[in-house]
This record gives structure tokens, C-alpha cells and sequence, in this order.
């Protein structure tokens, strides 16, 4: 729908691509960016008893501005021996790697960078890039902590994807469809019909369902928890062990754009989960555009709840943060290869058998 | 549940000549005072004998007994030429309940005690900073070098009565 | 097998216990203060900053030794028997000038030994904590009162008198040597009668008694100081 | 076929794999000060650990040598600065045997109070910067909150945070602030629960168990010999603890009991016990602060403090339980005023020597995991 406007507007199809894509990048993550950075830290003071920042703006309102300010205009140290392409391509790449993911994520039923029908498989194959950025920081940064760092991130992030796409196949099996769009479609009406609760309809498959939609829905979010490197899983940046792994060496604007990749990354990660599980942008209890018959209400309406829906799973995965200590390398690898794929699996398996009654 | 006067004998009729003397005089602790190059095999009965069984060294603390002659040359400055440098070993029973202090003292010359690393483990660190803050050599020890001052502290061992601080080390005055 | 379902449930509910605690602390009010403008009230026996009641100050040195770190550097002169100091609060008469009194805070370790033994109770710790300098130097406080020019004037007049005593008891000790030698002269005349030993005992009560008296009239002017000898440990119990 | 499996076995030997030197270097964020570990790592496993010491050496021993007496306590709180107290207590005890003069009974009651309070203090740092060293956050700014009360206790006492120089030769500097004993009180109910919150935040936590179970297992006789000593000796299995064993000051007075390790999350030794062995203690402390509390006497704190300390030629070596190990004072006096050598038994330089038997064959971050679980402190390490 956004690409018709644009293409109207500038007649070209190019460029409306571009545009439509670009934009969710501009108005929405780069401020939500910002956002979480303060909420993290919030949060985090609270559950220690403690303040968090209170002295930029009120009650620290505007601390993330005066961080991302600092930032900019920080020296952007390259020490002599790194290996300088490599060096500045890293930021980017894992930059790039975690913002083109929301594309292909529906924030509304009006807009949706890009309506593609392999909606979740691009998301998963585009996250794989940030483990590339990773490795190209970790070695160019001519370090042994960050090369350590970034051996057992491109490790960690790999084996975790696996159970992600178990998941995501066991959805596709029921749903019958990729493409995020049509999922989040799928699951309008009220809260029961999300895919959480067995999706629409009211057959027997759909109580059957929900024990391992519950069980899929753990697994995704552990499993993505893994890839975004947050705890109990934040091994590679492991601040006790490896003085916060790969990006040690960075400083400055650089060291800025993986702080706000992380984040971001965090938001794809959850609103995935959201779209995937929990009806992605439609509302649980009805749209008041519809008991008011304003239309043009909804998508406002939508984009809130979606927001509101990502943001709750961002704050679990803050409150997590503070509460786990970190599992070893060794430990992780069991963790997805002993726990998760083996009940991914099972899950798959019982799931098709369901969908085939 | 032994005291020091019949640790001493029994190690007295052992050893004969190398366990010099059981001092009494001054107070507080009796200790055995023992010929410094035979204190390992010294310390290898008493860990090994069942009923004395000293399994654990409490402390190994190396002394400058600062007894030299005093000469005071013509410009003055005191010379201070003999003296003993002396090894105090802190023992205890932990099974048994005993405890017992020995001293080894050699001249500081050349001074060389044998180590008891290999009995007690505990003795590794501390002899090497007896070596490193006294200048005390202890023979066939695992690794002996400095733990306490760097590495490369050419101006002798701090805790030496007539130690005197360098003035420069390695560019950077030392007193500040 | 079972192991394998037993540590999933452990690792689920002990998870779940950690995270039901860190909820609750959400809403436990925060204990950290906002310190420039919230400031934590301190406890009477502080120990922070050094303070030195300068006219209370007898310049006894007793802090200065007590002192682990010697970071309080004192230099007395002695005053001349004319002139008066006044008193101390609690009633001793002062009688040297303290012409340096300098404390290096930057070196002090605040552990309070030198408040103990001082005994006109003049030197204790305040609650002042901040005290910090741009410049290293500005940390040596100069408690002493007397001015630059005062404190060399008193070095200066000291000396002269000290000169003057010494030149007196140069020309006394000479009239004395004169007056002996009289003597000596007068008493061989008459040596065969009286034995030989008398004489020198009454030689030697002589030049004691002659020490005696140089020795009193230093006590009457340095009577300031050994007269106030502290008796050293007086507690200041609170 | 046959052939080709047999020369990429050839290839593999060819294929040295050299060991990579990792320095955890003197600034490194979980050393817990300066120290320099030297790891050789076959890829992330360690084949040997070399501590180098030294970064913070002051030469305590000389400094005692150039001071008198009562001038030495300063220095000894700046040796182990996370218990200082402990410090002051073994010093006193030291000198007090040497001159062999009998304390007040309030005093003695005063130290064990103070002693308690401060080995608290320092088991919460301990196992507040353990949680922050395997990842978990939060246990360490709870515990540092709790700490701050301890502290406060000790500010309204003797007007210093962290190194005190209260206890002195023969009593204390100053008498118990009026309402010391109720404020020790209400601390006392006010930190029993907070314990247990932190057993649900963290001891109990599988990741947590699963990070520290089975590291770095010390058995019984290798700590023996390496005369390991307090916590980690008796996570080790062994009830060895001077107060009971070898009794100074009147703790003969109270009954507490001493938790040992039993291996109830691994096998006995390994760095879960010597955790809990901590947090177990700090409930035994608090019943002793208790009972102290409840029979404290009346009585000058200073009367037996000595005007000038000449003790006569001789020699002691008296060892107190320091909340880290067995805190030895071996003082030679020549009769002068200022002793004629100090030599004290830190128990953490005697319990860092044994890391490199814990940690081969673990992991990087084990070494971490067995570094905060032998909790050293740099100041105590290089004295």
C-alpha cells in the first residue's frame, strides 16, 4: 500500500522500493533505538534499588541524546595494526545486517516495507550477515580477547539459528504461509485466535495446538536471545572474561552503531516472536476504529499494538539481563544442541502429526 | 601431642649434630635451632613421622638478624661485615595439635638454605619472596625468583638492615 | 533420561524464582541518594579533614611524632623570658612561637593518632570531606599565625638574645676563671698544711656548682616547654 | 582409499597447533586488583596459569620496621583493605601476647563484635563480586547495598568507612556510640532475610550451579600441603577454624558451628562450596553478634591501653581466622620502641598459589570462576 503512494508519487518503481523500505529504518527504529538504550537502563536500576540516570532531562529523559552526542564526537581510535578495511566495514555490516530485518516485519496492516512472500525465511538468512560483521571485528581488532569474542560469537549465533527455523517450519506447516503479512492476517479477531492459543478457527486441531505452540514460542524466544547476544547468553561480549569481546577496540561513532544495531536487533528479534506468535499488529480486544467506523483509525490502532506487544518482550528480555548470570561456551553449545533442536524436533514432528488428522 | 622439649630430643638422637640447640631464653616461643643445609631432610621426618605428622607449614618467614660488627671507616658511613641471616619455620600439626618453630641461620655471605618446596608446598612462594626481599638462595628450589619486586630490581633486597633505596630505576626516581 | 527432564525443570523454576525477586525489587524504592544535592548527614566522630586551633597551640611536637606518615612538619622558636604568649584555653602558659606549622593533608591517612596525644586538644578532625585542589601544592595547609616577616623577626631576635646570653656567660665564665685563679694562687701558698685529696673535692663541688647555675638559667628560659611536658597519654574521651 | 585417510593423519601432526600466551593482565575487570595472570591456552582450554605479583607490594614489612608500635596499625588496615578490622584484631592479639597484658572484658567484646561485623562485610564483597564475575549483576549491587549498613555501623563508631585503626594495643580508640548495640541489632533482623534472598537469586540458580559445580576441585591433602586456610580449606571438607581450634579472644564464649563443604551441588571442594561455605558463615556470624550483643559488660575501653609500648626482647607468632584464611603476625621486638621485623601471613598470598593446580584443563572463564571463588585481595596477596 505505502509502495503504491510512493510509486505514484515518484513514478518510478526503483525508488519507491527504496523509500518504502528505508522508512520504518528512519521514523521508527533509530528513536526506538534511543528509547530502549534509557529503558534498559531504568529498568535495570529499579530491579537494583537503585536510580538510573536523573540528571539529563528530567528523570534522565534525555541521557540516551547526550550519549549518542558524546559518541559523535568521540576520537575514533584505529590503533595501527588493525586491519583497516576490515576495521570500518564491521560497524556496517552488523549495522546493516540487523536494520534490513525489519523489512520484511509487518508493523501495520497498511504498511510493510516489503511485502515478500519468504517473509521470515529472508529475516533469519539476513541475521546470519551480522555474524560475518562479527568475525571482521573480532579479527580485525589485532586483539586476543576480541578474537576469542568473536570466535564464540560466530558459534554461538550459528548453532542458535538452527532451532529458530524448526520453529519457523513447524508455523509454516500449520499456517501454510511465509510471508509475515498473511500470518499476521491469519491471526485477526480477538486474542484466541493468535497463534499462541492454536490460530483461527474453532476445530480440535486448535486446543491440540497449544501445548506446543507454548513449547515452540520458549524455544524461539531463547533461541533469539542467543543470536542478539543478550544474557544468559552474551558470551561474546562477556564483560568479566573478555572485557566485552568484539568490540573493544571500537570507540566513537563506530562503537555507537553496534550499541544501536544491538538494540535494534533486540526489537527485530521480539517483534518477530510477536508477529510469528502473537497475532503481529492486531489487537486483542477489537480496534475502536471499527465500534467508531473510522477507518483510517486501525492502522494507527495497530502500529500501537504491535509497539506495545515488542516493546513487553524487549523489557522480559531486559529483565533477564539482570537477573541470570552468563553460561559458558561449552555450556551454550549443550544448551542448543542437547535441549533446544532435539524438542524443536519432537515439536515439529508432533505438530505435522496433528495438522495430518 | 608433643612439646618442643621432646620433639627436640627425639630429633636430637636422629640427626645428632645438625640440630644445633633447643632455645629456651627468650620468651614467648622455644625454638630448635638447626643446621640450615639439612633442614630438608630435617623437615621430610617430621612430616613423614606418624607421631609427630607436621603436615602443614604455617609460615616460613626469612629474618636479617642485623648481629654484624659494626666499622665505622673514616668518612664515616658504618660498614656492617658478618651477621647472620636467619629462616624461621612456623610448623603445626593439624591431626596432632602440636606446633613447633625451628630457625636455620647462615652467614650473609653467601646465604643458602635448602627448600622444603617440595614437602610443603606452601614454602614455594614463600621462600622465593625470603629470596626476593632478603637475598636468601634456597638450594634445588622448584623456580626461585622474585614474586614481590620486579623482575629486573637490581638494588639488592629490600628488608636488609643496610639496604639502602636506588635512585633511579630504570629512569624513574624511586623516592618520591 | 530423567536427569535430562530434571535439569530442564530446575533450570525452568530456579529461573523463574531469580526472576520473581527482581520483580519484587521493581518496586522497592531506590536506597541510592542524588549526591551534589542530596547530601548523607555524618556521624559526630567524622574523621575527614584536619583542623588546627592555632592559639591553642603550645608547639610541643607531640602530634608530629605520633604522626605514621610525618605529614605535619612544626618549627618552634623559643621566646625570650620578657615577653608573654598569654595562656592556653584550658590555662597552660605558652612559651615558644610557632613559627612553621604545616600540614601536607595530601600525605595525611586520617587515622587519628595525632589527635590523641595533643594536650591543649587543639588539633581533631572535622567532617569536611570536600577539600580537593587543582594544584598538589595547595594541599599543605600553614596553620601557623605568625607572618612571613614575624616569623623571621622572631628567628632573628631569638638569635641576638641567644648571642647576648652567650656572650654574658662567656664574660661571666671569664670573671669566674679569674676569680679561681686568684684563689688557686692563694691556696698554695698554704697546700703543705691541709693533705692533698680535701682540696680537690672542694675543686670539683666548685665547678659543679658553677655548672649548676648555667644549667638553671637555660631551665628559666626553655621553663615553657619542660614545665608543660604532657603527660602523654591524656584520652579525650567523648 | 586407505591411503589418503592415512596421509591426512600425516597432515594432521604437520599441522603444529602452538599454544597461545593470553595475558589477564594487571588491569583486567575481574582480577579483583592487580594481578597478572599468564595463561597458556590450547585453543580455550588452559594448560598452564603463572600469577605474577607484585603490582601492589608497599613493603608493609618495612614500613613496620621504621614505625612504633601503636604507629603500625594504620598500615596493617591497608594490607587486606577489605577487612581491616581483622587486620587491627590479629595485630593487637599479636602484641598483646607479646607484652602479655590482659584486656577488659568489654573489649574483648567490642573486637569480637567489630570482627564479626567486618567479616560479614567482607564475605558480601566476595560473593557479590563472584555473581558479577560468572554475569549475574544484580547479586552484586544487593550486596553492596547490605554492606553499606555494616559500614555505617562502623562510621558511627570510629568515624572511618574502610580502614578504621580503631582497635588498638590494649583496647579500643573510642567507647560504642550510645545506640551502637541497638542500631547492630536491628541490622542483625534486618540482613537474616536478605541472605535468603540471595540463595534465591543466585545460589540456587541452575546457570549459576552449572558455571561453578565441579570447577576447580580442591581435595583435601593438596590444600593441606598447600596450606590453604578458612574458606576454601573448610569447602575442602576439613572443620578446621581458630576460633574453635586454636581460640584468641573470648570467642571460647560463644557457640557458633563452622559450615564445610559437603559437595551438595558437585564433589566436595569445588568452587560452589567454597561459595556457600562464605554465605553459611556470614549466618554463623550473625548468631555470634547476637549472643555478644546480649552479654556485652559495662567498663573503660582504654584503661589497659599502655602509654609506651618497649616490649622485651622476644619473639610471637599469633594467627587469628580472618575472613579469608589464618592472619599470622610473626613479631621479633629487640626491646625498642619500634618492633625489629613483622611478618605476617596473608592468607591470600598463601591461598593464590594453588590456582594453577585448580585450573588446568578448564576453561577461560573458569579461571575466572576459580579466581573469584578463592576470593583474594590484591592489598593482602602483596602486602
Amino acid at each position: 500500500m505505502i509502495y503504491d503512494f510512493f510509486y505514484n508519487l515518484t513514478g518510478s518503481q526503483i525508488l519507491a522500493y527504496v523509500i518504502g523500505s528505508l522508512l520504518p529504518l528512519f521514523i521508527f527504529i533509530l528513536p526506538f533505538a534511543l528509547v530502549a538504550v534509557l529503558l534498559e537502563r531504568k529498568v535495570s536500576a529499579h530491579m537494583q534499588d537503585r536510580l538510573g540516570p536523573m540528571r539529563v532531562g528530567f528523570h534522565g529523559i534525555l541521557q540516551t541524546v547526550a550519549d549518542i552526542l558524546k559518541l559523535i564526537q568521540k576520537e575514533d581510535i584505529v590503533a595501527s595494526p588493525n586491519d583497516k578495511p576490515l576495521f570500518n566495514l564491521a560497524p556496517v555490516l552488523v549495522f546493516a545486517g540487523s536494520y534490513t530485518a525489519f523489512a520484511a516485519i509487518p508493523f501495520t496492516s497498511a504498511f510493510i516495507g516489503s511485502n515478500i512472500d519468504l517473509g521470515i525465511i529472508f529475516i533469519i538468512a539476513i541475521t546470519g550477515l551480522v555474524v560475518a560483521g562479527i568475525l571482521m571485528a573480532g579479527w580485525a581488532s589485532n586483539n586476543k580477547y576480541t578474537l576469542l569474542g568473536a570466535m564464540r560469537s560466530a558459534a554461538q549465533i550459528i548453532s542458535y539459528e538452527i532451532p529458530t527455523i524448526l520453529v519457523v517450519l513447524t508455523l509454516i506447516m500449520i499456517t501454510g504461509t511465509a510471508s509475515l503479512n498473511k500470518l499476521s492476517e491469519m491471526q485477526s479477531g480477538h486474542f484466541w485466535n493468535w497463534m499462541i492459543l492454536g490460530g483461527p478457527g474453532l476445530s480440535l486441531t486448535k486446543f491440540l495446538f497449544i501445548p506446543f505452540m507454548i513449547i515452540g514460542f520458549v524455544i524461539i524466544y531463547i533461541s533469539t536471545l542467543a543470536e542478539v547476544n543478550r544474557t544468559p547468553f552474551d558470551i561474546p561480549e562477556a564483560e568479566s572474561e573478555l572485557v566485552s569481546g568484539y568490540h573493544t577496540e571500537y570507540s566513537g561513532m563506530k562503537f555507537a552503531m553496534f550499541f544501536l544495531a544491538e538494540y535494534a536487533n533486540m526489537f527485530a528479534v521480539s517483534a518477530i516472536v510477536v508477529a510469528l506468535f502473537f497475532g503481529g499488529y492486531q489487537s486483542p480486544v477489537g480496534y475502536l476504529g471499527n465500534t467508531f467506523h473510522l477507518p483510517w483509525l486501525i492502522p494507527i490502532e495497530q502500529f500501537f499494538w504491535f509497539t506495545f506487544k515488542g516493546v513487553f518482550f524487549v523489557v522480559v528480555q531486559m529483565w533477564l539481563r539482570w537477573t541470570l548470570p552468563r553460561l559458558r561456551v561449552d555450556q551454550l553449545m549443550a544448551v542448543c544442541w542437547k535441549y533446544l533442536i532435539p524438542i524443536a524436533f519432537v515439536n515439529l514432528l508432533i505438530v505435522g502429526l496433528i495438522t495430518v488428522l | 601431642m608433643k612439646t618442643t622439649e621432646e620433639i627436640f630430643n627425639l630429633l636430637k638422637e636422629k640427626f645428632g649434630d645438625s640440630i644445633i640447640e633447643l632455645k629456651t631464653d627468650i620468651p614467648i616461643e622455644q625454638f630448635i635451632v638447626v643446621n640450615p643445609l639439612e633442614i630438608d631432610k630435617i623437615c621430610n621426618f617430621l612430616i613423614s613421622d606418624n607421631d609427630l605428622a607436621f603436615d602443614s607449614l604455617m609460615n616460613l618467614s626469612g629474618v636479617d638478624d642485623a648481629n654484624g660488627e659494626k666499622k665505622t671507616d673514616e668518612s664515616g658511613n658504618t660498614q656492617t661485615t658478618g651477621g647472620t641471616l636467619s629462616v624461621f619455620y612456623h610448623l603445626e600439626s593439624t591431626s596432632l595439635r602440636h606446633k613447633l618453630v625451628l630457625k636455620a641461620s647462615t652467614s650473609i655471605e653467601n646465604p643458602e638454605v635448602s627448600s622444603v618446596a617440595e614437602i610443603w608446598r606452601v614454602a614455594d612462594w614463600h621462600e622465593r619472596e625470603a629470596y626476593d626481599l632478603l637475598g636468601i638462595k634456597f638450594l634445588n628450589h622448584p623456580d626461585l625468583r622474585r614474586i614481590l619486586m620486579p623482575y629486573d630490581w637490581e638494588a639488592g633486597h629490600p628488608l636488609r638492615k643496610d639496604y639502602k633505596n636506588p635512585e633511579y630505576y630504570q629512569g624513574m626516581k624511586v623516592p618520591y | 533420561m530423567s536427569q535430562y527432564f530434571k535439569n530442564i525443570w530446575s533450570a525452568i523454576s530456579t529461573v523463574s524464582i531469580g526472576m520473581k525477586v527482581t520483580f519484587k525489587h521493581l518496586f522497592v524504592p531506590a536506597v541510592t541518594i542524588q549526591y551534589p544535592d542530596v547530601k548523607l548527614e555524618l556521624p559526630e566522630r567524622e574523621r575527614n579533614r584536619l583542623y588546627m586551633n592555632m592559639d591553642d597551640c603550645i608547639g610541643c611536637d607531640q602530634c608530629a611524632r605520633a604522626c605514621p606518615v610525618n605529614c605535619i612538619e612544626i618549627e618552634t622558636v623559643k621566646s625570650l623570658p620578657d615577653e608573654d604568649l598569654g595562656k592556653t584555653s584550658n590555662g597552660k602558659r605558652k612559651a615558644l612561637w610557632v613559627t612553621k606549622f604545616n600540614i601536607d593533608i595530601a600525605k595525611c591517612c586520617y587515622c587519628q593518632l595525632c589527635v590523641f596525644p595533643c594536650p591543649t586538644e587543639c588539633i581533631y578532625m572535622t567532617d569536611v570531606y570536600e577539600f580537593s585542589e587543582f594544584k598538589r601544592d595547595n594541599l599543605i595547609y600553614d596553620y601557623a599565625t605568625l607572618s612571613p616577616e614575624e616569623r623571621v623577626q622572631k628567628k632573628v631576635n631569638y638569635e641576638k638574645f641567644e648571642a647576648e646570653k652567650a656572650a654574658q656567660k662567656a664574660a661571666a665564665a671569664a670573671a669566674a676563671a679569674a676569680k679561681k685563679a686568684e684563689e688557686d694562687k692563694a691556696k698554695a701558698e698554704n697546700k703543705e698544711v691541709k693533705p692533698e685529696n680535701k682540696e680537690i673535692k672542694p675543686e670539683t663541688k666548685a665547678t659543679d656548682t658553677e655548672s649548676k647555675e648555667t644549667k638553671t638559667d637555660d631551665k628559666t628560659t626553655s621553663s615553657g616547654n619542660n614545665e608543660t611536658k604532657p603527660e602523654n597519654k591524656e584520652d579525650k574521651t567523648e | 582409499m586407505a591411503a589418503d585417510i592415512e596421509n591426512k593423519t600425516t597432515t594432521n601432526e604437520k599441522l603444529k597447533t602452538e599454544e597461545m600466551i593470553l595475558n589477564m593482565g594487571p588491569q583486567h575487570p575481574s582480577t579483583h586488583g592487580v594481578l597478572r595472570l599468564e595463561l597458556q591456552l590450547e585453543g580455550e582450554l588452559i594448560v598452564n596459569v603463572k600469577p605474577h605479583i607484585g603490582y601492589l607490594h608497599r613493603c608493609f614489612e618495612k614500613h613496620a620496621e621504621a614505625m612504633t608500635y601503636p604507629q603500625v596499625i594504620p598500615y596493617t588496615d591497608r594490607m587486606d583493605y577489605l577487612a581491616s578490622m581483622y587486620n587491627e584484631f590479629g595485630y593487637a592479639v599479636a602484641v598483646e601476647k607479646l607484652l602479655d597484658i590482659k584486656v577488659p572484658e568489654r573489649v574483648e567484646y567490642i573486637r569480637v563484635i567489630m570482627g564479626e561485623l567486618q567479616r560479614i562485610a567482607s564475605h558480601l564483597v566476595a560473593l557479590g563480586t563472584y555473581g558479577a564475575d560468572i554475569g549475574a549483576v544484580t547479586p552484586f549491587l544487593f550486596c553492596f547495598r547490605d554492606r553499606e549498613k555494616i559500614l555505617s555501623l562502623f562510621e558511627m563508631t570510629c568515624g572511618a568507612r574502610l580502614l578504621y585503626n580503631y582497635i588498638w594495643v590494649g583496647g579500643v580508640s573510642h567507647d560504642l556510640h550510645h545506640d551502637f548495640l541497638r542500631l547492630t541489632k536491628d541490622f542483625v533482623d534486618y540482613f537474616r532475610p536478605k541472605i535468603k534472598e540471595l540463595n534465591d537469586l543466585l545460589s540456587f540458580n541452575k546457570i549459576f550451579i552449572e558455571r561453578t559445580a565441579n570447577v576447580g576441585i580442591l581435595p583435601l591433602d593438596t590444600a593441606i600441603n598447600y596450606g590453604i586456610t578458612g574458606p576454601m580449606l573448610r569447602a575442602s571438607g576439613m572443620k578446621w577454624d581458630l576460633r574453635k581450634d586454636d581460640p584468641y579472644s573470648i570467642y571460647d564464649k560463644f557457640d557458633f558451628d563452622i559450615p564445610v563443604g559437603d559437595g551438595r551441588m558437585g564433589t566436595v571442594g569445588d568452587s560452589w562450596d567454597r561459595y556457600f561455605v562464605r554465605v553459611l558463615e556470614m549466618e554463623q556470624s550473625l548468631r555470634i553478634i547476637e549472643q555478644a550483643i546480649a552479654q556485652i559488660p559495662e567498663g573503660d575501653v582504654t584503661s589497659a591501653i599502655p602509654k609506651r609500648i618497649k616490649p622485651v626482647v622476644g619473639q610471637v607468632y599469633s594467627r587469628v581466622e580472618g575472613p579469608r584464611g589464618e592472619l599470622g603476625y610473626f613479631i621479633i621486638s629487640n626491646g625498642t620502641v619500634n618492633p625489629f621485623r613483622v611478618k605476617v601471613r596473608a592468607p591470600s598470598f598463601v591461598n593464590l598459589a594453588v590456582i594453577n593446580e585448580l585450573c588446568k584443563g578448564h576453561l577461560v572463564a573458569d579461571v575466572i570462576t576459580v579466581l573469584g571463588s578463592i576470593d583474594i585481595v590484591l592489598g593482602d596477596v602483596d602486602r
